[in-house]
């Protein structure tokens, strides 16, 4: 998997862009040394000790209120009928839009060759990892009855002999979500296998020597080995690949499947990937860019990594764009009149009381992003973190959208209704962010958040000369 | 830096791998053993009944027919449980100062009802009839066990609804005949071909009178029914079966049997019995 | 066979050039028993030792359409055999509806099987290693390049080999205890 | 787990319920031990008692614990669920281990008593004096469902929503569950001794001391009590009070004829009906009601077997009758005096009148055409001389005899004729001056509804003083508050009594149960007056009836019993001869002036009797749609006047008196007119009226009780929610009803199928599953007929055990009625035409929900129902958001009760009740067809035992038994010859959203209305459009 002749390919990008994605003055020791030193040799950073402190808080407030989501039951939000799906499912797609991006990152670019992929592929994956559990966490809430939903979801002979449906869009998430986890977690921790083992070997103590050796499971970098390893890792990616698109496809067929005027739409598939991209990579972004200052590891995460990471959200941007423009023309082009209603009252502030939310999407998803043409914007850190902090909000609203308006008026007026969250749904929202950011600190400070052994076929001394 | 394990650890990591495997597996099973365990299902649990009432002693030592006491079983949903009255009919007249029978008689004198513990629950969403299994042909022991071999009345099948849908998939494999014309018995075949000389003709006619007593009843509450065999043929006169109406035969098997009481009986298919609404509301 | 006293000779080159170049010289030799390290996968190396395909990819194969099977079966047996009951008026074998679990069976499956087949190949996990009792080696996580020749192996000869390596420009080398 | 299994799902098991059997006895014995204990002493002494298990039952059913459907702590139940969501946590799977049950049998089982198998007795609920005949579902000796007597001569279909939400009455447990001495705890022996006393002191004055104030009354039995207690105190005095009364129409008779006759009215027989605010298609006005809507739902139907009526409606305030009518009219109350006049003149001649628009001179054209087929009804909330002129109108078209006959009152009346108001006034007179020493408050809450003039309450000094107050009732309520002694009612559930049908027939009352809180018939209450001590209601009836027939008794009186009615004492038609035609103008003060309010009887809780009564609070009103509470309603043009939406707050100031209500706009309210219903805002009342509304009473007084005009509105500050379940008034250009004219039906029948495209049948990407073998279920329901009236909805909640959820959780959405009446306009704004339609499940044979389901918790029978397994259900609620018509509804909290006992004791047997976190919906009443099939298939038929299938009309869902228009349809659609069949086959048939292909069973037919020609009828393709969106606004 190595590229093609580095040296080449930096030369190339030395050309194309003035920043290459290692910074000159680098060598096998410095680059261990490097990566290496952030969990092993420095100690506690107060800025992590304060960030942790505060988003373990917010986490274990979450729990306080999902204890008494049990005890209560889903009446505690402001689910109703007709809107029987709130925040639970809004914030459900969101994160695993958001786990879309680590996967890809390792996954397809690793198949496209591209060397830029290297520094930043370990944290994004951990990243991805993180993501999905927050989004596992709402599908087994939204019911307020998990000790149910934990086990008839998933085919087991129980005395009943009743299975489950297998035609429900639902038990295809199961089956997605819960593949595409395992999937990312062995993908991660098979990245992680060469670094533990340098962990290992330059740790101190004999003790964190044994922990990360227990993990390193005792490589020692045979060259047997890293064939079978790139094989089996070349495979992962090409397996990674499709899954990671059909994960999204499938969290859209929820929707799609149905009958539901805005959600019944065949372009749900491709915009939702889209959609799922664009916010993955605004979430790497968000966290890339404080993170590469912090730990002061400019040199590995260049200026390269974020323009090119720009230039994939952008990109994708675009795509989600098209899908709401075909929203809208599909609806009006069709004539159908559930449809057309649909969309007016999405749009029309006259007509749906939800249109300012619309209209919110469209201005952080698209309006906004436009400011991504500009080469200054995707290499200036600060303002390419705020345009991704907006996005991030945009892709939140679309799902709102997509959720809340289609259900709140569907078919018979006389059923029409409201969805206004309680405060219970935002406890629950923000206290996945606080999960989310405990679990990505403790990776940082446990393991080497850059791959050190990718990083180094980087160097021009990693190729050999005939 | 040098080793940081001892030899040991190769042999030990390969065999906790294992271990995990092995353990994951065996919580799997416990657990698919522990929900059909009679711990779950309470499934032969002795309850304490006071009066320590015993179906082997009325059923199988008296021959009181089931409907004696269970006097709504065809009737409706619930079987009946007999009111003190019903003890009284009898127990008046017979051990009329035994003390196991104490509270029966404080009962009646007082007008406080006993209080049974319930032996066979289902859950309080499945809607069980008794009535239309009982017309349907299903005998009470296939359900509630040799209740005549019962001091203590226990709950003998799981009651578990994939025990129900084993019936409802294929009732035939259990319903039996309401009549049966009564016949001769294998048995008594075997004593015909005896030479006169051995033959004990005051056996036949007792046995005779046996079978013919034992036949005349109606065999869902026949506790005592055995299933149609070589040595035990059945033999049926149907009265609804569309087009056979008024014919006799003669069953050696329960497969033969059961399908042709699917038509007597007037059964509907298993789609239809297993839709969730015929236990569910 | 009687047993070697050491495990073997271990040899440390400079670069991957140098390690790649000693390790065909090795292979031509005539060195069978031996193995090379590197803190980096290097495509030439395994071929310079004379590892040129590995059983790995056949076994993934295996696992997906094990996989694949699971699904199908599954499914069918559920919704068209063992309950079948009318949904929304669909069919009972809904194949549109089951790809979709086939497709991730599929995936799940195979991916297991890379990662544990990559191992059990490996024969990992395998925190003991006779190449650790050399300190030296804690290098090869980082920077470090070596080439290791078993006692084991035919023509191996404790003083002669020593004599090989070091003629191969090795930065040093090492005797390694069992 | 085994915790969880007794909170998952309950249902009341046959055998649970027989352990409640004995405890009847053991009510008799605590009444004995009680006798002698009082006060604080009753406590302690109930303490003492609590020892045998069935006891732990009997004192919770005493005194309930505070568990209200909606409160929102954390409660114990709610520990329970924690504990079992740990324990499966635990990994322990479904919870199959049961808790051990005990069963409890019989000592000596009655003889009809079946364990299982509901018995039906019939009786009567006595409503505003008159009898709404029932039949009554009995479970174990428990009253669980009130159906109508369609065998009762009265001629009635179903029942109304009130009959079918008195059970729930029935089992309330806050009504009065003691007689009380002062607040205190006492017995029925100590209220008798103390009315010793005053007896004995009254005596030789003749009684000149005693007022009995009671409720109008047509019980035969009361009636020779009372004679008889009059002829020992001659002195004595009977009053009468009833807030909502029959008086004006009673008025109208003496003014028309002179004398006290009632008027029938036979719509069967007219084709041109005309209301002068006459709401005769609600039994909140009309004790006709029953029968007025069976035979107005019959010539509705547009199958045309018998000639569509044409029903002009001229009427002060929405109603359900005006939602029916061809051609309506708003006018303001005082107004329509002048119309009846004007109509008057014309039929005789007169003309040119051009106040009314063509709409009178067209009327009275149609009036003319169609004399004798033709009938003229004024409503209650008219004045006497408009009834004299509608009497009038009748007998100068010919129609007396016909279409209008006339009886003698039912009601009993202590002496000649006396308003109730006047009445009210004699008694207050006679307080007032101290006359008044003993006041016997039989029923009713005067104190609550008297005419606010009066000052019939705690303020009223000479009230006050009066030495002995005695308050019998159902509740401890405002008036029990003001007297010394209360002694419990028992409910008519509970009671033996007689009372009429409108139409004379008398009807036996019999106990379902025995009173459940040891309450008193009045029968019994009054024996104290009499000197028959400790004579039971029961002998009391029977020494009546046997005095009425001395011959054969006991064959007559099981007769009597088992039929639900006396054959042959109907009150016979009579000739009457009117007086005059023209009636002098009452003196409606400063008519016009001002803004006019309308008083109404709240379409749900009546004149506020019905207020604690949980299922019909939470019912949404036929065209308001709304629950808990009554509002200003009042029109857009006033609003806009008035510068207010709807949830703002107004004060109304009527002659120097205020009062703050919520607004509330509607469409078709006549302009500067308000209408507040009656019956909200109490103060001494059970948990469930707690807060409910506002006292409109407080505006009301004696010389205005139906209306008043001078009104001044004023907004004010603040902003109050109210809880409506359908905030749309149109359909947003969607062809969900359809309706036409006869000449347009004519024209094309098929006309309710143009609007859309229909998929052709059979149309799918799969293949179809045979539906042609077995019984396939199908509902039709015919708009046409539906007269909107709520009963439907009421008696499904009866049936199926649905919870009620509280204000606060309607306002959210979360409403569980499996069953909801549409509303919607056509037409315009200021005078739409009203459409009603009934949608339950539509158990669509392509039912989106099911596909969605991950569990299969709803799957599809073989017989074409949309099985919803509650215990399988796991409650990701992906099943309602994918189902077009929201029938689906959620247990989003534990809204069913657990915890109160008596509560249990009225739950369905055969229904699951359901527990938080499930979705439940309409079954077609699965366990009625059940248990037909399982009757149907142990019965054969013929010589060689045919097996014999149900029979049509043998299944009735809960809906259609109850709909007292025969608007809802049921059976099986695969039997040709069925009605449902018949009637699906129709060109008019149409299936709601049936462009989506989901194949519904339920099926609708389309409205047919007979419009005038020379009037323009209202638009019926013209949408009003969406006026009132205040809570969208909020989302």
């Amino acid at each position: 998997m190595v590229p093609q002749g580095p040296t080449e390919t930096l030369r190339e990008t030395a050309m194309q862009a003035d920043d290459p994605v290692l910074a000159p003055g680098h060598n096998f020791v410095t680059i261990t040394e490097k990566v290496i030193a952030i969990p092993l040799r420095r100690g506690t950073p107060l800025w992590w000790i304060g960030v942790f402190a505060i988003a373990f808080g917010i986490m274990n407030v979450m729990l306080l209120v999902i204890a008494y989501l049990f005890i209560k039951g889903v009446g505690i939000w402001g689910v109703n009928i007709p809107v029987g799906w709130g925040f639970a499912i809004v914030n459900f797609v969101w994160w695993i839009g958001i786990g879309h991006a680590g996967t890809l990152i390792s996954a397809i670019l690793l198949l496209l060759k591209q060397s830029w992929r290297n520094s930043i592929n370990r944290f994004a994956e951990a990243m991805t990892i993180f993501a999905v559990m927050c989004a596992a966490l709402f599908p087994v809430l939204h019911t307020g009855r998990p000790w149910l939903a934990a086990y008839w979801l998933f085919p087991i002979p129980l005395t009943m002999g009743v299975w489950p449906q297998f035609r429900s869009p639902l038990i295809w998430d199961v089956f997605a979500i819960s593949t595409y986890f395992t999937v990312s977690v062995l993908f991660w921790f098979m990245g992680l296998i060469p670094d533990l083992a340098s962990m290992r070997d330059n740790a101190r103590t004999t003790l964190v020597q044994r922990i990360y050796g227990m993990l390193a499971m005792g490589w020692r970098g045979s060259a047997r080995h890293w064939k079978r390893y790139e094989t089996a890792y070349l495979v992962l990616a090409g397996l990674s690949t499709p899954l990671v698109l059909s994960v999204h496809t499938v969290v859209s067929f929820d929707f799609a499947a149905s009958l539901l005027p805005g959600w019944h739409t065949t372009i749900f598939p491709p915009y939702f990937v889209a959609g799922a991209i664009y916010s993955g990579f605004a979430m790497v972004l968000v966290l890339a860019i404080p993170l590469r200052a912090l730990y002061g590891v400019e040199d590995m995460i260049t200026m390269r990594h974020l323009d090119n990471a720009a230039k994939v959200m952008f990109a994708t941007g675009l795509i989600v764009a098209y899908g709401y423009f075909m929203e809208f023309y599909m609806a009006h082009y069709s004539g159908n009149p559930w449809e057309i209603f649909m969309m007016t009252n999405r749009s029309n502030p006259s007509v749906g009381p939800y249109a300012p939310a619309y209209w919110a999407l469209i201005a952080t998803n698209i309006a906004i992003p436009q400011l991504l043409w500009l080469r200054r914007v995707r290499r200036t850190p600060w303002m390419l973190f705020l345009v991704s902090c907006v996005i991030l909000v945009g892709m939140w609203l679309e799902r709102f959208v997509i959720v809340i308006t289609s259900l709140h008026r569907d078919f018979l007026p006389s059923s029409w209704g409201f969805y206004i969250p309680t405060r219970y749904d935002w406890a629950v929202f923000i206290g996945t962010l606080g999960l989310f950011t405990s679990f990505f600190f403790l990776f940082l400070r446990l393991m080497p958040m850059i791959p050190a052994f990718e990083v180094k076929t980087l160097l021009p001394e990693a190729k050999v000369h005939k | 830096m040098a080793q940081i394990f001892h030899r040991s650890a190769n042999s030990l990591a390969r065999f906790s791998i294992l271990a995990v495997v092995f353990i994951l597996v065996a919580i799997g099973g416990a657990l698919s053993e522990l929900q059909r365990s009679s711990y779950v299902t309470r499934q032969n649990e002795v309850r304490v009944q006071t009066p320590p009432f015993s179906h082997q002693h009325h059923v199988g030592g008296l021959g009181i027919d089931c409907r004696y006491c269970h006097t709504s079983v065809e009737v409706t949903n619930f079987a009946g449980i007999p009111p003190t009255k019903t003890c009284m009919n009898c127990h008046s007249q017979i051990w009329t100062n035994a003390p196991m029978l104490e509270p029966v008689r404080a009962s009646f004198r007082e007008g406080k009802s006993l209080r049974w513990q319930r032996v066979h629950d289902l859950p309080d969403f499945v809607y069980f009839d008794h009535g239309i299994h009982v017309a349907k042909g299903v005998g009470c022991n296939s359900c509630h066990g040799d209740v005549d071999n019962m001091p203590l009345m226990t709950q003998s099948k799981s009651l578990l609804m994939e025990w129900c849908l084993d019936c409802h998939r294929a009732p035939d494999k259990y319903v039996r005949p309401h009549q049966v014309v009564p016949e001769r018995s294998g048995m008594l075949e075997a004593q015909k071909d005896l030479p006169p000389e051995h033959r004990d003709e005051g056996t036949i006619e007792r046995q005779q009178a046996e079978y013919a007593l034992f036949n005349a009843r109606d065999q869902v509450f026949n506790v005592r029914y055995q299933p149609p065999s070589a040595f035990n043929p059945i033999t049926v006169k149907f009265e609804r079966w569309k087009g056979h109406e008024g014919e006799t035969s003669t069953f050696t098997d329960q497969a033969s049997l059961g399908r042709a009481l699917i038509h007597e009986y007037n059964i509907r298919g298993p789609k239809e019995i297993t839709s969730c609404n015929t236990c569910h509301r | 066979m009687k047993h070697p006293p050491i495990w073997g000779l271990l040899a440390e080159f400079d670069g991957p050039n140098s390690l790649v170049h000693a390790s065909e010289r090795a292979h031509a030799e005539g060195f069978r028993k031996m193995d090379a390290y590197s803190p980096f996968p290097i495509e030439e190396l395994s071929e310079a030792i004379g590892f040129h395909r590995t059983r790995l990819t056949l076994i993934i194969l295996i696992g997906g359409l094990l996989g694949l099977l699971t699904g199908v079966a599954m499914q069918y047996w559920i919704s068209a055999i063992d309950y079948p009951l009318n949904v929304g008026g669909r069919p009972y074998a809904a194949w549109v509806a089951f790809v979709i679990p086939c497709f991730e069976l599929t995936i799940l499956f195979a991916s297991f099987s890379a990662v544990v087949g990559m191992l059990a190949l490996n024969g990992l996990p395998l925190p003991y290693h006779p190449v650790f009792n050399v300190p030296e080696f804690s290098r090869v996580s980082r920077d470090g390049f070596f080439l290791a020749i078993e006692a084991s192996d035919p023509r191996f000869d404790t003083a002669e080999t020593r004599k090989f390596l070091q003629g191969l420009r090795a930065v040093g080398v090492w005797e390694v205890p069992h | 787990m085994s915790e969880s299994c007794k909170t998952e799902l309950r249902r009341e098991k046959v055998n649970r319920l027989v352990n409640i059997a004995p405890s009847r006895l053991d009510l008799e014995t605590v009444r004995q031990k009680l006798a002698s204990a009082r006060g604080k002493h009753y406590w302690r002494s109930l303490e003492e008692l609590a020892e045998q298990p069935d006891f732990q039952e009997l004192l919770h059913r005493e005194f309930p614990r505070q568990a209200s459907e909606w409160t929102d702590e954390v409660s114990r139940r709610n520990f329970l669920k924690l504990m079992s969501a740990s324990l499966a946590f635990a990994g322990l799977t479904a919870c199959t281990r049961q808790p051990t049950e005990h069963i409890v049998p019989y000592v000596r089982q009655p003889e009809e008593t079946i364990p299982g198998k509901p018995l039906l007795f019939a009786s009567a609920m006595p409503f505003g004096g008159h009898a709404f005949p029932v039949l009554v579902k009995s479970d174990m000796g428990r009253p669980i469902k009130v159906e109508g007597n369609p065998d009762h001569p009265a001629g009635n279909l179903g029942t109304d929503l009130f009959a079918q939400a008195s059970l729930l009455d029935m089992y309330d447990p806050d009504r009065s569950q003691a007689v009380t001495v002062l607040g205190d705890v006492s017995t029925w022996g100590k209220f008798l001794e103390s009315l010793q006393g005053p007896l004995v002191s009254q005596k030789p004055l003749k009684g000149a001391g005693i007022r009995f104030l009671t409720e109008r009354s047509t019980s035969p039995t009361l009636a020779s009590q009372m004679r008889a207690v009059l002829l020992a105190f001659p002195e004595a005095k009977w009053h009468q009070y009833e807030p909502v009364n029959r008086d004006n129409s009673r008025g109208g008779a003496q003014m028309a004829f002179g004398e006290d006759v009632a008027a029938q009215h036979r719509l069967e027989n007219a084709d041109i009906i005309v209301s002068l605010d006459a709401n005769f298609l609600s039994s909140t006005e009309n004790p006709q009601f029953l029968r007025n809507a069976a035979e107005f739902g019959r010539r509705r139907k547009a199958d045309l077997k018998e000639k569509i009526n044409r029903l002009y409606v001229v009427e002060s305030t929405p109603t359900i009758t005006g939602a029916k009518a061809d051609h309506r009219l708003p006018l303001r109350a005082f107004e329509i005096e002048q119309f009846a006049r004007a109509l008057m003149a014309q039929i005789s001649g007169g003309g040119g009148d051009t106040r009314f628009g063509n709409f009178l001179s067209a009327l009275a054209k149609d009036l003319t055409a169609h004399r004798g087929s033709s009938v003229v009804i004024a409503g209650e909330t008219q004045p006497p001389v408009v009834h004299a002129l509608a009497h009038a109108m009748n007998d100068a078209l010919g129609n007396a005899g016909r279409t209008v006959v006339y009886t003698d009152s039912v009601e009993v009346s202590p002496e000649g004729f006396r308003g109730c108001v006047d009445s009210l006034q004699d008694l207050n007179n006679d307080i007032q001056a101290g006359k008044v020493d003993l006041l016997m408050i039989l029923g009713g809450n005067p104190v609550f509804d008297a005419p606010a003039d009066l000052n019939f309450n705690e303020n009223n000094q000479q009230l006050m003083k009066v030495p002995l107050r005695v308050h019998v009732g159902l509740y401890q309520n405002e008036t029990s508050n003001i007297c010394q002694w209360h002694v419990n009612q028992a409910h008519y559930l509970e009671s033996w009594s007689d009372a009429r049908t409108f139409d004379g027939t008398p009807t036996i009352i019999q106990p379902l149960i025995d009173p459940l809180y040891s309450g008193r018939t009045m029968h019994e209450v009054l024996t104290a007056f009499s000197n028959q001590p400790g004579l039971t209601s029961y002998d009391l009836l029977r020494a009546y009836w046997q005095g009425q027939h001395p011959g054969d008794f006991e064959n007559f009186w099981r007769k009597s019993l088992h039929d639900g009615f006396v054959p042959g004492m109907g009150l016979q038609p009579r000739q009457v001869t009117l007086r005059s035609r023209d009636f002098p103008a009452t003196s409606a003060r400063s008519a016009g002036s001002g803004i006019e309010i309308v008083f109404r009887p709240d379409e749900n809780i009546y004149d506020g009797r019905f207020a604690n009564n949980g299922w019909l609070q939470e019912l949404p009103k036929p065209l308001t749609k709304l629950t808990w509470d009554n509002a200003a309603v009042m029109g857009l043009n006033l609003a806009q006047k008035l510068d207010v939406v709807s949830e703002d707050l107004v004060e109304i100031e009527l002659r120097g008196r205020k009062l703050k209500l919520p607004v509330w706009i509607e469409a078709g309210v006549p302009d500067q007119s308000v209408t507040v219903q009656l019956g909200y805002g109490r103060t001494h009342a059970g948990r469930v009226a707690q807060g409910a509304g506002v006292n409109t009473y407080r505006l009301r007084l004696s010389d205005a009780m139906q209306f008043a005009s001078g009104a001044k509105l004023g907004k004010v500050d603040g902003h109050y929610q109210l809880a409506a379940t359908h905030h749309h008034h149109n359909m947003e250009g969607r062809a969900l009803v359809r309706a036409a004219t006869v000449k347009e039906f004519e024209e094309n029948p098929r006309f309710a199928h143009q609007e859309l495209e229909e998929p052709s049948p059979g149309e799918t990407l799969y293949f179809n599953y045979d539906y042609s073998k077995g019984y396939q279920w199908g509902m039709a329901i015919d708009t046409g007929s539906c007269i909107g009236c709520n009963t439907c909805v009421v008696a499904c909640q009866a049936e199926n055990n649905i919870p009620v959820v509280g204000k606060f959780e309607v306002t959210r959405g979360r409403e569980m009625h499996w069953l909801r009446v549409d509303r919607y306009y056509t037409g315009t704004y200021e005078n739409p035409k009203t459409h009603f339609q009934p949608v339950p499940c539509m158990q669509c044979e392509q039912a989106p929900c099911e596909v969605v389901c991950p569990v299969a918790a709803t799957v599809h029978s073989t017989e074409g129902l949309n099985d919803m397994v509650y215990n399988r259900c796991v409650g990701t609620r992906y099943c309602s958001n994918n189902c077009p018509y929201k029938v689906r509804r959620f247990n989003f909290f534990l809204y069913s009760d657990y915890d109160t006992p008596v509560k249990k004791l009225m739950n369905n047997p055969d229904v699951t009740v359901r527990s938080r976190g499930v979705m439940e919906k309409c079954t077609y009443c699965i366990q009625r067809i059940t248990r037909a099939r399982i009757t149907a298939e142990k019965e054969f038929v013929g010589a060689q035992h045919a097996y014999r299938e149900i029979e049509d009309g043998e299944v009735k869902t809960a809906c259609q038994q109850s709909c007292p228009a025969d608007a809802i349809v049921f059976g099986n659609i695969n039997d040709r010859n069925s009605r449902v069949s018949k009637l699906k086959a129709q060109p008019y048939n149409y299936s709601l959203l049936a462009d989506l292909n989901t194949r519904p069973r339920t099926t609708y037919l389309a409205e047919v209305m007979n419009t005038n020609d020379e009037l323009t009828g209202p638009d019926l393709m013209k949408e009003v459009e969406n006026k009132v969106v205040t809570q969208e606004k909020e989302g």
